[in-house]
Parts: C-alpha cells; structure tokens; sequence
C-alpha cells in the first residue's frame, strides 16, 4: 500500500507539471487551431530565461514569474511574425503542423549553438521533505502543485465566466460566427497566444526545477508527454487537459513502481492510444469534437 | 523544362543559399560570443593546415546526448599537440588536433569518418569511436589502414583482429568488475545497482552486478534507468525502500542528476561507488546541482585507473592541459579526467612511433606502438614526448610510461590497467586505495 | 584516386540511393496521399534490425557480447526481402489501429508517439536488439566476394544500392502515374468526394501504408549492412522531419523531385555545413544542420510550396484535339466565387 | 403512390446527431427516371437525408432500399458502387488535379485502379483510360469547358466547379443522382447552363434527386416533389399540391 500511495503522491507531481503544460498547449489549439509542436522550445526557451536570471541571483521564484512574461511574449511573437502570415498565404493545417516542427527545431538548435550542449541547473535547493502518512513530497513539489491547481482553476474560470473568457470559447467552436458577433478576433487570438506562452514558461520553470537538470531540447522531448495528456484529455477542451495530465501522471508513476519503471511512459502513452480507440475524441472533448480538423 | 520553370529553380536556388549564408552568419556570431570554439588555431580541416603538418583527429561526439566525448578527448589531444610542436614537432612535421563530429551514431558517424579519410592526406591517427560509434567506424579505419586510439569499453574489441585498433584503458566488462571489487574492499554488506540503459553504462553493468554476488555481497536492488527521463521518482523510492549501504552506478550526467535528486528528497543518498564518469566536469557540475557538492565529494568513490596522479608523465599533462586554454575551454575542469589523460597518452605514443618507425606514413609506424611502450630489457624509461624523441635520436630502445601509467597492449591491442579508488578531497582527486589483480579476479571470476 | 576518396564518394553514393528510397516511402504516404506519418523513421529501422538479424549469427557467436532474439546467418537478398516484409506488415498494424478511427490529426500526434514509444522500448528491453548499443558486426553482403579489392566490394555495394533505388523509382513511378495514384491523390485531395465516387480511402491509406513502411524498411536494411551497425541513436524521432523536408523541398508527389530533395537535404546539407568555412566548433555546424533543415522546410512552404519539380501536371493528349481552335468558355467572364 | 416503380424506397429513417432528431422517421420513394425534389425550411434535415442515402452517415433506424436492396448502413464508398452518387453542397472537386482527372475519377472503380494492375498490367488499363479520357473530353464538350480540361479544378470558379462536379457524377452512369443544392454558389451566367444540364439528365432518364431552396427552379424541373420539416416528411406529391397544402405552408412559415 505504502508503495501505491507514494507512487501516487509522485504521480500527482508529474501530473501538475504536466497540467500547466497541456492546459497551455491545448487553450491556443482550441482558439486557433494551430497544433504547435514548437510549444516544448517555448518552455526551453523561458527556462533558460528564468536560469539566466537565476544566475545572478534572482530567487527562482520571481524568475518563473519573469519566465512567464518571456514566453507569453515569445508565444505572441511566433505567432504575428510567422505562423500568421504562412496562414495568411494558404498553408494548410497540415502545413502548418510541419511549420510549427520547423519553428521548434530552430529555436532549440539556434539555444543549443548558444549555450552548447552542457547540461543546467537552478540555484534553488528543494527543500526538506514533508511526510504526510506514505505521500512524501518536499516544499518545491507541493509549490508546484500548488501553482498548477491555482493556474488551471483560474484558465478554467476565466474561460466560464469572464466575457472574454466566452469570447474565446466562442471562437474556439465557430470562428465565423464569433467574427460576426463581433468578438474582437485578433486581440483574443493574440490574448490566447499569450497565456498559452505565459504557461508554457511556467511549465517549463517547474519541469526543470523538477527534474533537476536541463539542456536545450528537454523541452521539446517532454512536449510528446504533453500531447500525450491533451490528446487523451481531447485536444481543446482545458479541463479535458487536466484530467488527461492526472490519468498520465499517475499512470507512469504508479505503472513504474509495480511494473518496470523503465516502461513507464510506453504505459501512458498506450493508454493514450487505447482511450483514442475507444473514444476517438478524447476523454473530454465538446470542444474539439465540434472541429474535425480535416484539410 | 520551360525557360520560366527554369527562372524559378534559379530564384529558389538563390534563396537556398541565402538561407545557408544568414545561418552560417548566425552561428558564426554565435560561437564567437560563448567564445568556447574548439580550436581556432587548427584552423577547419586539413585543407587549411599547413603543409607539412601532420593531423590527429579527434573523431568523436561534439554534438546529441554524447557531446561530451568530443571536448574530452580534445583535452587530451591539444596539450599533447602543443607539447610535441613544442619539442620541434615529429620528424620535422607539426602535429595538429582536429575536431570531428561523429555525433554519436553509427548512420552519421560512417560517412563522417569516410569524408574525414577521404579530404585529409596527411591524417595520421585518430582518437575515437567511443562506445557509441566504435563498431561501425573502426573497420573504417582499419581499412585506410590508420590507426585509431579508441576509448569504447566494449567487449566487442577485447580479442579484435583489426590491427590498427589499440586500446589504453580496460572494457567496460573489466570496469564492472572493478567497481564489485571495490564494494567489497571498502567493507559494504547492502549493495544496491544502478545503471543507465545507454551503452556505455550498460557495458559495465552486467559484471558488476555478477562481481558483487560472487563476492557474496547482498545485492538489494539492481535497477536500470531508461536514460532521459523526466523523473526516476518511483525508482528513487524504490531505492530508499532498500536501503543499501552503497550504490554500484554508472549513468549519463542528467540521469543521475535527476535520479539522484529524487533519492535524496525520499530519504539518505547512501555512498557511491562510480566509474570515470563521475569524474567529468559535466557529470560533477549535474550531481552538484542535484545533492549538494559538499553532499558529494562525501559519498563519491571512484573506481578507475590506476594512475598515478603524482607522476612525471602526469605533471607534464596537466602543465600542458592548463596552457592550452585557448584551444580548450577551462581546461582545469579535465585535469583528472582519465579519458582525457589516455588520449593524451595516445597521441604522444602515435607520436613516438612515428619517430621510431622514422616514418609519419600509418601503414609504417604502426608496427612501431609496441616497440615504444612494451618494457624490454636495456630500454630507456621516458615519461614525455621531448625525452622520448631524443633518446630514439641516440639511437636507444624506449618505453613510454605514460601519465595512465605503463601502455602493455597484449596481442590484441588492449592495454587494460590496473584499477583505484579514488575520492575528491580539497578540490583534486586523491587515490584512497589500489584494487589489486588478485581482489579484481575474485569479482570477475576470470 | 585514392582509395578514400573512392570510398568517401561510395558512401556518399549509398547514402543518397537509401535516403531517396526513404523519402520516396515518405512521399507515397504523405505527399501522395496526404497521410501525416510522423512515424516514418521507426520503418527505416525496423527494416535495419530484421536486415541485421536475418543476416547475423546466432547471438552466442561473435562471443556473445551482444543480444539479440536470433540470428539466421542467410545469405544475400534474404535479409533485404525479410525486411521489406516485416516492415510493411509491421506498418500495416500501425496503420490498422490509427487510420481506420482516429482523425487526422490525432493520427499525426500517434504517430509521433509511438515513434517515442518504440525506441523507449528498444533501448529498455536489452533483449530485443541490444539496446542502446545496438547491433553491430551486421555482414556487408559485397564483402562476402572474395578475389576482389575492397575498393571494388564498396563499388559493388553502391551497385547494390543503386539497383534497389532503380527499381523503387520504377514502381514509384508505375504506382503514382497510374489510376492507382489517381485514387491515392483524390484521397489526398478530398477524402469526402473520393469515398462518394466510389473509392475506399481509409484502404488507400493502408495500402500506401504498408508499401511506404516497406520501402523505409528497405532503406533501413541497405543502410544497416553499408555502415554494420544499428543503434536507438539512429532513428531518433526527430530524423523523420529530414525526410518531410526532403519531400516538401523536392516537390510533394514528384517521384523525379523527392529524389531530388533527398540528395539536397538528406546528404547534401550535412555534407555541405561540414565544409562551411565558419570556424571549426562541431557542435555548432551539428546545430546548424537542423536550423538549416527547419529554414529550408519554412522557406520552401512560403517560396515554392511545390517544392523544386513540382508533382507533373496530367495532360492527356488526343492529336486531334490539338489541332481545334482553344474553345473560349463561357466560365471565363464569371465572377462569383 | 405505392404503384409507381420505386428506385429508391425510404422507410422511417432517423438520425439523431448529439441528442437532437436531425431525421426522425422520414419516408418516401423516388420513382424511377423522375426528378425528385426535396423542399423544405432550413434544418429540415434534407442533406442528413441525402448523406443517410449516399452512405455518408449511418441512420439510427429505418430502411433505404435501392432496387429492392438494403443499403441503408452501408458506406459510402461501397453506396457509390451500387450506383448512387452524390454532390455536395459546397461543390467538392480535387483541386491539385486537372478538371479532366476530376472526370476521370468519375469512371467507376475498375481493374487499374489496384496495385498489381498499376504496375503489370500497364497495357490494359492504358487502352481503357484512352476510351475513358475521350468520352471525358465529349463530356467537357457538352458542358462546355473544353478549353479547360487541363487547368487545376481548385482555379475554377464556384459555377465551373459545379460543372464539373456534376460532370464527374455524370461520368459514373449513376443509377440514381443525389444533387445537394447545385445551385449555391453559382453566378448568374451559369445558372441557366447547369439548369439545363440537369433537365437534360432529366429527359435522358435518369433518377435524380434534387435539394433546392428556390422553390420556382423545383417547380421548373421537378416531379414530384418530397416536403421535409423537422426531420419529417410533410408530404410527397406535384409541386401545385405541395403549395396548397396548409401544412407545408405552415411550416415554411415556421422555418
């Protein structure tokens, strides 16, 4: 029991991490539809901002926060300077998917012949470890869940009730009609752009604090956990997200702590691909059902 | 093709080089700025170097999860360099040091190294083919017939037959065996494994894992990592759950980063019983993130070759190694890599071949590796590359000890060494004990 | 010429036939028939494996140092035709599960996932291929002649190669300039109206599925037996992205083009950064590489989204017809929509 | 009208899409060599119809018999080889493919199109496609875009693209002939044309079913007519009957 419960406790962790991601990643494919495979060098990128400033001695917390204007600004930038306008010139969706992997690769190669292929760490020691019956989770880790809970409440609310909120939704199930009932289009596109940035920094931040060490494609290799999470959420739908991060989270961790932990991931992701035979939408999909993304 | 189709493949081409140009133009400034260039000395590849030089590649991983072999081996290559250009160079030749990416797999590695002995004339050895690459590149050179000082651990090579393969430093199987011995020499009861599932890590894996059961210690978790994970979390508690006295390990900077990290926030890292690895800069600067450095440098012992640090050969390296900081960046940080050091070792025995064998040509002076190394009777004993070359002038038989210690290939090439433990007091390694032959044969069985 | 030269422009001779295979594969699944299989490198390398373990000997020989499920030791072209078989029914399982339910997008994202998933497996389960090492002292079959020089054994091997290219191009271009690859191209086009006139896209997808991941698995094999080894390292999931560049650079649906492409970006931008005249740090000319691939994929989608020889434009030609005035329609002077 | 000889049967169908009942027990009969229309507000559920006939969506319940034969359920493709093919509403051509290619998809499936034929039976199908491609150009001759048999179909304009549309449905000698509102999109020159395209299917016998909103072009064209109204059928009859009827006046008011 002790090993399921302190698996479990680590599975919360992952998933927290995870949740601020994927919420990130599948807010701005709802509204835009633009499955962007560059959102893990996002998270890199505002990784190594929150390091830099880290460096000369910024507390790791203020630097998340900072990492958090960084890549909501990256995110808004790669948007209005590339992604718009290759859509605006007739690239198509699947077009853009092989963008969005151009775009990555870029950015992360363009970090790596920077910083060179060294591996990175914080300055933020991670604390004692706090027991609560067999959970055993240290400060930094329950900040972490702390600040995806408060993050992903507050998307999630925003969406329901704040008139901009609804006007994103509304965008995000029919674009035309939302135009026509005169949602200011650009600035929401752009607003999602941001948060999903914003999140991605933030997301990065705890990832690294996480895992400790980092170079300049960890992003990029955990964005296939990501995807993992808001697919089998359904791609669109926040809450769907959220839950998807907790089925993978705990998935892997309690997987690898009865099964072989070096398979861990292959459990979760064929989870994922079991669910999406079953339910080819997703978990949690109203939002995306209503977009079949075809050519 | 019309005449206008034509335009277009002429404006597209156009752009394609312009791409290439803005992207070169980036890099460039790039690598400026960090300002850790391998060697801006060497110039880029032989065809800038000068005639009469001859050329040593360093044909390793710059680039991927492996990119650390390449700047150790350079560590190795340059002080060497700049020690026998200083001793007025090989038969009248400069030697030089060049870098080469083989990106750490096999399918980037094989046209590299053809294009590599295709575009260089005057290439006369090389450092390379770690344990990545090794298979697929040494038959390479084997049939340009130019000799390669390799650092793989595989057991692939302990009886090859290609005679232009030579090996300093034991496999990794000898390694694994080594680390047991260890355990037991330093008195632990509860021996945990932990190994990366990389190959390098997984080729001293399997006999130490089988040395510490000979030894009739208690094995109480064996656990591989799939490297590059983002958490070992329930590997970690499963670890702390064990309680082990000491951990056999060897993994890749990250993953021991992360796992050990985890293992310290769920309870007590116990003592650390680790491979050469341990001793890279990035390997330490990733543990120290993770636990602490004072938490480290505690519990780290280090099983690897036996050299002796206080040596002359030794002192001349690390003289050498620190000179050469324009070649290599903070070189401080490789004085005690024992990779670095045996391909230093490397390059002065290519070097004391060619002299011997009065010859720069490969196909000559191979035959002439053991000539310099093996003790034989009446032999003067040199421990660098001045004196070496000035006793061969006289007309003497040498044996070059290096900084690793005596060079004894066998038949096949392999040198293999004898092992220590070593720890990290005061900001340098220090040997805290020798494993003799007898202790490693009760862990290897052999 | 010297021996290394020789077998420099021999490597780079067999690299370009496997790569123009590769993308071909690529090409037949995504620029004919529009299936995004970001999965595409795990057929290389399933083709490689089989390659190595059908013409390896048993694990024990060598002296056992490396391991393997079995090794059959048979002769050339067994191991080639074995691959081509297990990867096409190996793709045609993948593409059972993700083209029949899932859509498109979603099939992408699987895709990529299991390419993930695959070399997480491989490197894991040390029994399946020998991990992370992978399988070296893979036979070379030209290397079996004996009474030749090396030098003409490497030729030989690029004749190999260059066969198996030709004759890939030639069912390459039977397939895609037939009605077959009409179908396959409406399917591209507008699955909805190809499936109204009569025509099963989902099996379209899976046909050019399976003989995709067979051509891949072919490319993998050759590869495997020129270089004598095969590691995780190889085909990481990222490698895919240089064959959709290949294709997107060479022209989508142009079997001549992506032949093409796949000399340019596959061999020559690798070969081409090696020789920039941009100070000699490797890990930067290693970076460069993909930042070149990403830019040329951005430059071509906005540029030339046709890519270099676009796909050929079908003209049916009726001597007669040609011969009468152009008919001016009526539709020219419309002017909706 | 149980006496007519009936192509096309409809027998209680329903659809229900997320809850709400798109076709709820909708039947009716085509009779052979008529041009049907089908009327009716929107969401009525006329195109749900038309997709249930063609194969493209599933019905909940109810039966569609061609010729006496079940293919409600089938797919679509497989619906198409029985000889029932359709349009769509926004006219749906292959855009990176000539207007004589978009015809050529039209020719039912046949022996070229496999993998074994494309590559060893080369001389075969060649011979085939030579006839194929020459009763193509007649086509395009009649419809009047001759002159474009090699242009890119996604460069037409809305009207062309109808043309060909229909062209490549007409290619296939369908047994019955589903129009989903051909005219949409359509500029003022090119109404008439394909008006008279299909009053020509008309006069050649061919089954056709029509889905049209103005309602002057039905009574031009069709006989008779099927009304349609939240998911029901209003009644089936002449077009005089239809406008009489209070019902169907109620609900056009109502839509």
């Amino acid at each position: 029991m002790s090993v399921f419960i302190s698996a479990l406790g680590f599975g919360v962790v992952t998933a927290a991490i995870l949740a601020i991601s994927a919420v990130g990643f599948t807010l701005q494919f709802s509204v835009t539809n633009v499955f962007n495979l560059a959102f893990g060098s996002v998270m890199t990128l505002s990784g190594f901002v929150a390091y830099w400033l880290n460096q000369v001695g910024v507390d790791i917390w203020l630097a998340m926060l900072a990492a958090a204007i960084c890549g909501g600004l990256i995110s808004v930038a790669i948007n209005e300077l590339l992604y718009e306008p290759f859509i605006r010139h007739g690239v198509n969706l699947f077009g853009m998917v092989i963008i969005t992997i151009s775009v990555g690769l870029i950015f992360d190669h363009g970090l790596q012949a920077v910083v060179g292929p060294s591996f990175f760490s914080y300055n933020a020691p991670a604390g004692k470890a706090l027991h609560f019956a067999d959970f055993v989770l240290t400060r930094q880790e329950l900040a972490i869940i702390a600040i995806a809970a408060a993050l992903t409440a507050v998307v999630q609310g925003a969406l329901q009730y704040t008139r901009l909120g609804k006007a994103m939704r509304g965008l995000a199930v029919n674009p035309a009609l939302a135009r026509a009932c005169g949602v200011p289009t650009r600035s929401v596109i752009a607003l999602a752009w941001f948060v999903s940035g914003a999140l991605a920094g933030i997301g990065g931040v705890a990832l690294f604090l996480d895992i400790s060490t980092f170079t300049a494609t960890t992003g990029s290799e955990f964005l296939i956990v990501i995807i993992a999470a808001a697919v089998l959420g359904g791609v669109g739908s926040p809450r769907g997200a959220v839950l998807g991060a907790l089925v993978v989270g705990v998935v892997t961790e309690v997987g690898g702590a009865y099964w072989n932990p070096q398979l861990k991931d292959v459990l979760a992701f064929s989870v994922m691909i079991v669910v999406l035979l079953v339910r080819p939408q997703g978990l949690f999909a109203q939002l995306a059902n209503e977009r079949a993304v075809a050519r | 093709m019309s005449t206008r189709n034509g335009t277009r493949l002429l404006t597209v081409g156009g752009a394609v080089v312009a791409a290439l140009g803005v992207a070169a133009w980036g890099s460039n400034s790039s690598a400026g700025s960090t300002g850790n260039a391998q060697s801006k000395s060497s110039g880029v590849k032989a065809a800038v170097a000068t005639t009469g030089s001859v050329e040593v590649a360093i044909f390793h991983a710059f680039s991927g999860p492996n990119a650390a072999y390449g700047p150790e081996a350079g560590a190795g290559c340059y002080p060497a360099e700049r020690l026998i250009n200083a001793a007025g160079g090989i038969l009248g030749h400069q030697l030089v040091c060049t870098p080469v990416d083989s990106k750490g797999d096999p399918a980037d590695a094989v046209p590299a190294a053809n294009r590599m002995i295709a575009s260089s004339s005057n290439l006369v050895g090389v450092l390379g083919g770690g344990s990545d690459t090794a298979t697929s590149v040494v038959p390479l050179f084997q049939q340009a017939k130019i000799p390669v000082f390799s650092t793989t651990g595989q057991s692939a090579f302990d009886k090859t037959k290609d005679t232009y393969f030579w090996r300093i430093l034991s496999p990794d199987a000898a390694q694994g065996s080594a680390m047991a011995a260890a355990a037991k020499k330093l008195g632990f009861k509860r021996v945990a494994a932990l190994f990366g599932n990389d190959s390098a890590a997984q080729g001293s894996a399997p006999t130490a894992v089988s040395g510490v059961k000979r030894l009739r210690l208690k094995v109480v978790a064996n656990q591989t990592l799939a490297v590059g994970q983002t958490s070992y979390r329930s590997e970690a508690q499963a670890m702390s759950t064990a309680k082990p006295q000491a951990i056999v390990s060897e993994a890749d900077p990250q993953t021991s980063a992360t796992f050990f990290s985890e293992l310290s926030q769920v309870g007590q890292v116990p003592k650390l019983i680790t491979d050469p690895v341990s001793q890279e800069p990035t390997w330490r600067k990733a543990m120290i993130g993770a636990i602490g450095k004072s938490a480290l440098d505690q519990r780290d012992y280090a099983v690897v070759a036996y050299s002796p640090m206080t040596s002359q050969a030794y002192k001349v390296y690390t003289a050498a190694l620190l000179a050469s900081s324009k070649q290599v960046s903070k070189p401080s940080q490789w004085d005690a890599d024992l990779y670095s050091v045996a391909d230093y070792d490397s390059v002065i025995t290519m070097a004391l071949a060619m002299d011997a064998a009065h010859s720069t040509k490969p196909g000559v002076y191979n035959a002439y590796i053991t000539k310099v190394t093996s003790p034989a009777h009446g032999a003067t004993v040199v421990h660098t590359y001045a004196a070496g070359k000035a006793a061969l002038a006289k007309g003497k038989r040498i044996q070059y000890v290096g900084a690793v210690g005596p060079l004894a290939f066998n038949r096949y090439h392999n040198a293999g060494n004898q092992f220590a433990i070593e720890q990290f007091v005061n900001g340098n390694w220090k040997v805290s004990s020798v494993l003799s032959a007898a202790e490693i044969r009760a862990a290897s069985g052999l | 010429m010297s021996a290394g030269t020789q077998y420099y422009i021999a490597t780079i001779l067999v690299y370009i036939s496997v790569n123009a295979i590769a993308s071909w594969g690529l090409d037949l699944q995504f620029g004919v028939t529009g299936v995004l299989n970001f999965a595409f490198i795990l057929f290389q390398a399933v083709g490689a494996y089989t390659a190595a373990m059908l013409s390896l000997g048993p694990p024990s020989s060598n002296g056992g140092f490396q391991h393997y499920p079995f090794g059959v030791h048979l002769p050339f072209p067994v191991p080639i035709i074995g691959a081509m078989l297990v990867g096409g029914a190996l793709s045609g399982i993948v593409g059972l599960i993700t083209l029949r339910r899932l859509r498109s997008d979603y099939q992408a994202m699987v895709m990529l996932v299991v390419s993930v998933v695959a070399t997480v497996v491989i490197e894991s389960v040390i029994g399946l291929a020998n991990g992370s090492a992978g399988l070296s002292l893979i036979p070379n079959p030209a290397h079996t002649i004996s009474g030749v020089s090396r030098t003409a054994q490497s030729w030989l091997f690029v004749g190999i190669c260059w066969l198996c290219m030709v004759l890939v191009g030639v069912i390459m271009y039977g397939l895609v300039y037939s009605p077959y690859g009409r179908v396959l191209r409406g399917t591209r086009e507008n699955e909805a109206a190809i499936e109204a006139m009569g025509r099963d896209a989902t099996r379209a997808r899976m046909q050019v599925f399976v003989i995709g991941g067979a051509f891949g698995a072919l490319s993998g094999a050759l590869l495997a037996e020129f270089i004598g080894a095969w590691a995780p390292s190889d085909w990481l999931y990222p490698e895919t992205f240089v064959f959709f560049t290949a294709v997107i650079v060479g022209g989508r649906g142009s079997v001549s083009g992506v032949a093409i492409g796949a000399a340019l970006v596959c061999v020559g931008v690798q070969q081409a950064v090696q020789y920039l005249p941009i100070g000699s740090d490797p890990t930067v000319l290693a970076s460069l590489e993909w930042i070149i691939t990403g830019l040329l994929t951005m430059l071509f989608l906005w540029m030339r989204p046709q890519g270099l020889l676009p796909e050929r434009r079908r003209r049916f030609s009726i001597p007669e017809l040609r011969k009468l005035p152009a008919v001016g329609s009526e539709g020219a002077v419309e002017l909706d929509a | 009208m149980p006496d007519v000889d009936a192509l096309l049967v409809v027998e209680e169908v329903a659809k229900s899409f997320g809850g709400v009942h798109a076709v709820d027990g909708a039947s009716f009969r085509v009779p052979r060599g008529s041009l049907t229309g089908m009327i009716g507000p929107n969401g009525a559920g006329k195109s749900t119809v038309l997709s249930m006939i063609a194969g493209a969506v599933a019905p909940d319940r109810g039966s569609i018999r061609l010729d006496g034969q079940e293919i409600a359920g089938l797919p679509s493709p497989k619906t198409a080889r029985r000889g029932v093919i359709r349009t769509f509403q926004n006219a749906s051509v292959f855009p990176h493919m000539t207007v004589l290619e978009n015809l050529l998809l039209g020719v039912p499936p046949w022996s070229g199109e496999t993998v074994a034929a494309a590559l060893f039976r080369r001389h075969r199908w060649h011979r085939e496609e030579a006839q194929q491609v020459s009763q193509a150009r007649n086509l395009l001759e009649r419809l009047g875009i001759s002159g474009m048999a090699d242009t890119f179909a996604g460069q037409l304009s809305g009207g062309q693209k109808r043309l060909v549309e229909i062209g490549r449905a007409m290619m296939s000698r369908p047994k019955l002939l589903l129009l989903d509102e051909p005219m949409a999109g359509v500029s003022r020159t090119l109404a008439p044309v394909i008006e008279a395209l299909i009053a020509d299917l008309r006069n050649e016998g061919m089954t056709v079913v029509l889905i049209e909103h103005e309602l002057a072009l039905v009574e031009r064209l069709c006989s008779p007519v099927v009304v349609l109204a939240q998911g029901r059928v209003l009644m089936q009859g002449e077009m005089q009957e239809a406008r009489a009827n209070p019902e169907v006046r109620k609900a056009y008011l109502v839509g």
